[in-house]
């Protein structure tokens, strides 16, 4: 029953189709390696009051991966995922403050917690069909939902919010360290590798493959005897949990928590930027998204801190330095269609291609 | 006389860095009904869009009635009398059988009742179905929608890739005949079929294209008896 | 012989507008069924009916003797009927191999084992020399063998195909026809099938059945049916033929 | 597709959306009332939610137009309407004329700056995916705001209407510029339908969002009507701005907190569906003000969510929108 | 870990940085940039007076950061600022984001002094290097309760009852709850309690139906800028029949834009807040040159930005070191005449407190806030009842 191949009246044929080679595990893991062991360095290289730029660009990076599987991957465009961030964020300060727990057993509870979030309000979601732009509003309005709820539950402190108390001296433990140790760094980078790696198994994973699948054609998927629902779910339970850790991290640095910035809608949109300069969709992308938009914003604003003589008349009238920043924004969404990492991507296989 | 028609010299195009037609020339004259037939993936599709200004092409020229018009956008070249039915035909799916073919006069600003009247002349199955969304009838009422709407705006090129594509015989039938009377009227018809003996059959000239470049060309009725092109694309 | 699917009374409208009204068909094990019928007739409602894509108004569907109605797709194709898309709907990011690698994995087992039937797959269907093609950018007749393949690496017992040949050159549905032949000779799938194209539903239905207007108007062997006037009425037509109306 | 679709879409399909809303508004309203207990409070609450909701609806009518036509999820809606605020605070500030003789101007500045978005950024990203433009339009957005506060600082600046006074309806009261903007809505709605309908441009824009191929194969100039419908919709961004500017408070930021309501709005109504905007707006109104007497101490915007996440249940495609 | 501990001592040349933390962007930007330019004007006086005379005349130096008003990016521009050595932080308005930098500038040894930001909680953690100036919520609630007592008693129309609308957070529950325990001390019931939600608040005209149907004397409000604005269009809109309408530590209703943006309605209007001593003569002379520099009245916040960069310097005066905990203790020695209305001078209690700080209470007259009480500062005479619109 085998085909005789067809169609070529002349060799040459396969010219005209895009190619892809195997994803290499090796190849990608050996950069994550090399990438990691120098990054690890970052905290003796970079100037002391760069540290906390570092340590947002790990954040982003965190909060863009976990983004980028569910919208990227799995197709399930959110704009909701404060509401994750927020619940690891919660459950960190609330287990640690209220019930003395580790900040790292705290952190897989938020996990869980968040993950379960995702699950619940996925599978109404989903049940009922709301998809595309409706979905991602509906994820929006759960973000807001939580944000007001615990805004006014006196239970979580409302509008208050937490502080991580200060202790006399370094505790792993308790997740504490001299402000601007490198421990936070270290243990910073340590999760975005742990998230990077849970993403590449299991995009490698039968449940990975089905949740790509399902994004790119989600009838023909259930007609191939994939349940669609389960692997959605999966794939936004994955993502929930890893933006929850990205959540955890965030009150253990900053060790202050409310409503309005770990649920506010600033977190969902700070999820989305990263992962889109540096290429939806794609490995790298987040992280190299990150490295790019975490320092951006200080950096244009050191640049105009002092306004070159041009512009002195717009002295002591802020501003300046985020036009310069949405100004660059623009410029890159504008240059980079398919993001830093995809367009080069791409080029690289266009050259691959026509040779 | 063929400066009144289509020229392609040397054009050459692809997506995104793939090159799939390589330094294709043809032509149609004013009222000339000329098929291009191939294998899939030949470039058939790809040679219409670059036409119709859906794609650029990377090199050679393309001109209509004595006027360069690669690199012109489709509204453009739909403005001088070329118009293509596309092999997705791409109708105005919520809007209603009439709206689908006024909009189809966009470009053409009066006698577009007496246009009309004409189109539902040609295709009966329409005018019984005005007021129906074009998304919800089928596919062979959409494929004749697609033509009218065509139609509709006094082309003097007509471009179809494959209009009888998922249609029953019947309709197929009908399809193939309203494509002839439509030359038969005057307008030029440059045609894209999987039924290559069918097309050659009703064509004055035809094009083979493999693999991105034109290997043979001639009367319709000559290549349907070519032997090479009744063993490749004629299945006998 | 035993029937394998057994569909009785199925009806589905939408919006008040009767798709399929009271359908009953019956496919022998191991036999192929041609569906024809004008456009719009109901044939590919017929499929998403029976696939799990919609739920029908009334009727039964019975696979292999187990009941099935209504339910969902994934569940249908676990049970053993799988269907392909008339218009192709391929996972547009992935290459061939790994599309059909994703159907072959689904009924269970390794990942690495999965692979190794679509690689047997895809060579099956001479798509071996496209295994690393994104199929996004496949063109209309390996989209259609992809389609197969994916089909085929759920190991069905039965078959949906919808339209499979359309778009495709005369030379190259020949070698799609004797696969499928060959589905039914040698592995003794079931095929359903909806096509256009008469010389395939000559040559390779055991029985056909002809729907309009979402009833079915004839059933039985081939070549009774084409002589049926109602079927040439409603779908064959009579327009002056040229002799090449069907090819071949 | 979804403009075409929703003007289009049979109406006799549709009944059991707006059924179900009004019931749910009049649910609202008798509990309100036993809430309460007082008329005049119940009754005070639907005449302000149903003026607030004009407003709403002003700013989604706009971004509706825009996402249903050119699927572009417009960040920068909000930071237009503070461009319009500061266009006529500009105007009267320069003239000392009345703030309504700024409406034609507000409505052709923004026509033209929403033109020029379109046509300068983001007609360069038509075809990418959604996220694209969103990010293009968030900048855009912090663009905008931020000249704002260059050029006017941050300071909170106001239009005063003359003689702007209560009015009293059936015992509640609102004020004649809040009238004056629920009235603009109706009118912009009106006109809009219309547009859409029954003129050519309308014809087109409905066209496009049905098919962008289909659009330019029938001769349309896509690009073109892309940015006259990305104008059209800021140009309601401009109506809006001016109609409520002699009751907000200027700043650079005012318009940020609309774009999320006036999402919320867009999506209930069924996304490009002018109609279904205008009446989401004033259920949201009704909702935000009625919750607000039921749940005291409560974020109103609570009760707008669930209301929001039940419709969506309800009809994952807004109240008016059109199944796809 | 490492580093950390050696930052903010500095050299012993150069300048002596002050690292300041406003929102410059964003919502607050207006309010933000108006203590920017008090710290600027405070350092430039400060250096034409000869820098620090202590420390050899060495000069002070403004090194900005801009919070947006967002707590993690404030904290990130405060560790940037302390890493490149800023002896001392001032700031930031928002609550959210001084409760976010005092833990940061404790774990650093950096003395924090808290321009602006009531939130009481924020100095409740035993922080020993943050300060702050301004009257912290519970104080305006409570201070706010007494003064209405005393004012309507003394014009014989005694209060009973009062209708309290505020916003929806820690601020408004916050002066609220003080209020009601000082009140109802008083007397005085406190009902409805109307709260909303300041960020998304468009219209108040329902809230002060409710108000108008309660029967209440006197309306009490607390909010920001534009809710005060709000709520003052709708009771000329709705036109309840109180006594007073009067702000607690209100946004708007101590501003000198209010009478504008509010219309003629607002006459009469009460705010307790901290305001400018108008009777002091350097108050006079600052509220000249930020007039003359920026060609703007100053906000009494640019005054409290001022106040704090002269706390920093007569500590940095007394404590002859930028040494981050000799500066500390320095600074709860502070004894400085302000520039704002105080019960006396400057001084820090042992949670870092302004001891002194006193609201008061202004009225708009003649379409301008004035202070109306307590008497000693009073420029008008305190007119009640006030009915809103009379
Ligand atoms: N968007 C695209 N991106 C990349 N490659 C494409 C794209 N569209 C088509 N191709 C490739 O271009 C080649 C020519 O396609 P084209 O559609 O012109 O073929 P055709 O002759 O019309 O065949 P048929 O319609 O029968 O498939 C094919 O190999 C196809 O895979
Ligand atoms: N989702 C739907 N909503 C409304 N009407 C539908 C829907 N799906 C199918 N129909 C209608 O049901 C009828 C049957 O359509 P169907 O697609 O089954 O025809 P078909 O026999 O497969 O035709 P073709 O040969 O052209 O593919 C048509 O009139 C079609 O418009
Ligand atoms: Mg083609
Ligand atoms: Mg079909």
């Amino acid at each position: 029953m085998t085909f005789q191949t067809v169609t070529a009246p002349d060799a040459g044929e396969h010219e005209g189709t895009v190619r892809r080679r195997p994803s290499r595990a090796r190849g990608t893991l050996g950069v994550l390696a090399v990438v990691t062991v120098v990054a690890a360095t970052m905290p003796f290289v970079l100037p002391e009051s760069q540290q906390a730029v570092a340590i947002r660009v790990l954040i982003f990076a965190l909060m863009a991966t976990g983004w980028n599987l569910m919208s990227g991957y799995g197709g399930m465009f959110s704009f909701g995922n404060a509401a994750y961030f927020g619940v690891g964020a919660y459950a960190d300060v609330v287990l640690l403050v209220g019930f003395d727990v580790s900040p790292w057993i705290a952190m897989l509870a938020g996990a869980a917690l968040a993950a379960a979030l995702a699950v619940g309000t996925g599978y109404v979601a989903f049940r009922y069909k709301v998809r595309g732009a409706y979905f991602a509003l509906a994820t929006f309005a759960i973000a807001e939902m939580l944000r007001l709820l615990a805004t006014d539950t006196t239970w979580v402190n409302g509008t208050i919010g937490y502080h991580v108390p200060l202790l006399q001296e370094e505790s792993w433990w308790k997740f504490q360290f001299e402000a601007n140790a490198p421990e936070y760094f270290w243990i910073g980078l340590a999760l975005v590798v742990v998230a990077f790696l849970a993403v590449f198994f299991y995009l490698r994973s039968k449940a990975g493959r089905y949740a790509v699948a399902i994004r790119d054609d989600e009838d023909a998927a259930a007609a191939l005897g994939i349940p669609v629902m389960r692997y959605k779910l999966t794939t936004m339970a994955l993502a929930a949990a890893i933006t929850a850790v990205a959540g955890a991290f965030y009150a253990q640095y900053y060790m202050f928590v409310d409503p309005d910035i770990v649920l506010g809608q600033a977190q969902s949109i700070q999820a989305i930027v990263p992962a889109v300069v540096g290429g939806v969709g794609t490995l790298w992308g987040p992280v190299i998204g990150a490295v790019i938009v975490g320092p951006l914003s200080t950096v244009t604003a050191t640049l105009l801190r002092e306004p070159p003589e041009a512009l002195s008349f717009l002295a002591g009238r802020g501003g300046l330095d985020v036009v310069l920043y949405a100004v660059l924004v623009i410029v890159i969404v504008l240059a980079l269609p398919k993001g830093l990492y995809g367009t080069i991507r791409q080029l690289v296989i266009d050259r691959w291609r026509s040779r | 006389m063929s400066d009144q028609g289509l020229r392609i010299e040397e054009v050459s195009a692809g997506y995104s860095g793939l090159q799939i037609l390589h330094g294709i020339s043809l032509h149609v004259d004013a009222g000339e009904l000329v098929s291009i037939v191939g294998a899939n993936g030949a470039g058939k599709s790809t040679t219409l869009r670059l036409i119709s200004g859906l794609l650029r092409a990377s090199a050679g020229t393309v001109t209509y009635a004595g006027e360069r018009i690669d690199g012109r956008r489709p509204h453009e070249i739909v403005r001088r009398g070329v118009v293509q039915v596309s092999e997705g035909r791409d109708l105005f799916g919520p809007m209603s059988v009439d709206e689908n073919l006024r909009l189809g006069a966009w470009t053409v600003r009066s006698g577009v009742d007496e246009l009309l009247d004409e189109v539902y002349a040609l295709f009966p199955a329409l005018a019984e179905r005005r007021r129906q969304a074009a998304q919800t009838m089928s596919g062979g009422q959409q494929q004749m929608l697609a033509i009218g709407r065509a139609l509709m705006s006094r082309p003097k090129l007509l471009m179809l890739d494959e209009p009888s594509t998922g249609l029953s015989p019947k309709l197929t039938w009908e399809v193939l005949e309203a494509v002839r009377s439509i030359r038969d009227r005057g307008v030029a018809v440059l045609l894209v079929e999987q039924n290559a003996a069918q097309a050659l059959g009703i064509s004055d000239r035809a094009y083979v294209l493999e693999s991105g470049t034109i290997v043979l060309d001639g009367p319709g009725s000559a290549l349907a008896e070519d032997a090479r092109v009744r063993k490749a694309y004629l299945g006998l | 012989m035993s029937s394998v699917l057994t569909v009785k009374g199925l009806s589905k409208s939408f919006r008040g507008i009767a798709a399929l009204s009271d359908v009953d068909i019956d496919v022998t094990e191991g036999t192929v069924l041609g569906i024809i019928g004008p456009n719009g007739a109901g044939k590919t409602t017929f499929f998403n009916v029976v696939a799990g894509a919609f739920k029908p108004d009334t009727g039964s569907v019975t696979l292999d003797g187990k009941d099935i109605t209504g339910f969902p797709a994934h569940k249908v194709a676990r049970a053993g009927m799988t269907r392909t898309f008339q218009l192709m709907r391929p996972f547009a990011t992935l290459s061939v191999l790994e599309n059909v690698a994703i159907a072959a994995s689904v009924g269970g087992g390794s990942q690495r084992a999965a692979r190794r039937r679509a690689e047997e797959v895809v060579a099956s269907v001479g798509m071996d020399e496209w295994a690393d093609t994104v199929a996004g950018t496949l063109h209309t007749a390996a989209l259609k063998r992809l389609e197969l393949a994916r089909a085929i690496a759920t190991r069905p017992r039965v078959l949906l195909l919808d339209e499979v040949l359309a778009g495709l050159v005369p030379t190259e549905r020949q070698p799609v026809l004797d696969l499928l032949a060959s589905l039914r000779d040698e592995q003794g799938l079931s095929l359903v099938f909806v096509e256009h194209i008469m010389a395939a539903v000559m040559r390779l239905s055991d029985s056909v059945v002809v729907f309009d207007r979402g009833r079915v108007i004839a059933r039985g062997a081939p070549a009774e049916v084409v002589d049926d006037p109602a079927v040439v009425e409603a779908y064959l037509g009579t327009a002056p033929s040229t002799g090449e109306t069907t090819d071949e | 597709m979804s403009t075409a679709e929703a003007l289009t879409a049979r109406w006799r399909s549709v009944p059991a959306a707006p059924a179900v809303a009004v019931g749910l508004v009049f649910v609202l309203i008798a509990a309100a009332l036993l809430k309460s207990g007082s008329g005049t409070i119940t009754g005070q609450a639907v005449l302000t939610g149903l003026v607030n909701g004009g407003v709403y609806s002003l700013l989604a009518m706009g971004l509706t137009l825009i996402f249903g036509v050119l699927d572009i999820v417009n960040f920068a809606h909000g930071a237009f309407l503070a461009v319009a605020l500061f266009t006529t605070y500009q105007f009267v500030a320069t003239t000392g004329a009345n703030p309504y003789v700024a409406l034609p101007i507000a409505i052709a500045a923004l026509f033209a700056l929403g033109a020029l978005a379109q046509w300068a950024l983001l007609n360069h990203t038509m075809g990418r995916p959604l996220e694209s433009q969103l990010l293009l339009t968030l900048g855009l957005s912090l663009l905008v705001s931020n000249l704002l506060l260059l050029a006017f600082g941050g300071d909170p600046l106001s239009v005063a209407v003359a003689g702007d006074h209560g009015i009293n309806v059936l015992g509640a009261v609102a004020n004649q510029t809040r009238l004056v903007a629920f009235g603009g809505a109706l009118v912009l709605a009106a006109g809009l339908y219309l547009l859409l309908g029954r003129t050519r441009l309308g014809r087109a824009i409905r066209a496009v969002a049905a098919s962008r191929q289909g659009a330019g194969l029938v001769g349309i100039d896509v690009r073109k009507i892309y940015v006259l419908t990305f104008g059209l919709g800021t140009a309601c961004a401009g109506a809006a701005g001016m109609l409520i500017a002699p009751f907000t408070t200027i700043t650079p930021t005012a318009g940020d907190q609309f774009n999320i309501l006036a999402f919320v709005v867009v999506v209930m109504g069924g996304l490009g569906n002018v109609a279904g905007a205008l009446i989401s707006g004033i259920i949201v109104g009704l909702v935000e003000q009625l919750g607000g007497v039921l749940l005291t101490g409560q974020s109103p915007l609570f009760g707008v969510f669930l209301v929001f996440i039940l419709i969506l249940v309800a009809r994952p495609q807004g109240l008016f929108g059109a199944r796809q | 870990g490492c580093g950390g501990g050696s930052t903010g001592t500095g050299d012993s040349g150069g300048t002596i940085k002050i690292g300041t933390l406003h929102p410059l962007t964003g919502p607050f930007a207006g309010d933000g940039q108006q203590m920017e330019n008090g710290v600027k004007l405070a350092i430039e006086d400060i250096n034409k007076a000869g820098g620090i005379k202590a420390l050899d005349g060495r000069k002070l130096e403004l090194a900005g950061g801009d919070t947006q008003g967002k707590p993690d990016v404030g904290q990130s521009e405060a560790q940037r600022l302390v890493t490149e050595g800023v002896t001392a932080l001032v700031g930031t308005y928002q609550s959210a984001v001084s409760a976010n930098v005092a833990p940061l500038a404790e774990r650093n040894k950096v003395p924090f002094v808290i321009d602006i930001s009531g939130d009481d909680g924020i100095l409740s953690h035993g922080y020993e290097y943050a300060f702050r100036m301004q009257p912290r919520n519970s104080v305006f609630g409570t201070a706010g309760a007494k003064y209405l007592q005393e004012i309507s008693k003394a014009a014989g129309k005694p209060l009973t009852k009062v209708a309290y609308l505020h916003e929806s957070t820690a601020f408004g529950t916050g002066v609220f709850k003080a209020f009601k325990a000082e009140a109802e001390k008083a007397g005085i019931t406190v009902d409805p309690e109307i709260s909303y939600d300041a960020a998304s608040v468009s219209d108040l005209t329902t809230q002060i139906t409710q108000v108008k149907a309660s029967g209440a004397q006197a309306l009490v409000v607390t909010g920001y800028y534009k809710d005060g604005v709000l709520a003052a269009k709708a009771v000329s809109t709705v036109k309840p029949t109180l006594d007073a309408v009067y702000g607690i530590a209100n946004g708007a209703f101590d501003q000198p834009q209010f009478p504008t943006d509010a219309g003629a309605a607002s006459a009469g209007y009460f705010d307790v807040n901290y305001h400018l001593n108008d009777k002091s003569p350097e108050a006079t002379k600052f509220a000249q040159a930020y007039q003359a520099k920026y060609g703007q009245p100053p906000r009494t916040g640019a005054a409290l930005a001022y106040d704090s960069v002269r706390v920093i310097a007569a500590a940095l005066e007394r404590s002859k070191s930028v040494d981050g905990s000799k500066l500390r203790d320095a600074i709860t020695d502070t004894d400085l005449t302000p520039l704002t209305l105080n019960d006396g001078p400057i001084k820090f209690d042992d949670k870092g407190e302004n001891s002194t700080a006193l609201p008061a209470l202004t009225q708009v007259v003649e379409a301008k806030p004035t202070v109306v009480y307590p008497a000693e500062f009073a420029t008008a005479k305190v007119t009640y009842p006030a009915a809103p619109g009379a």
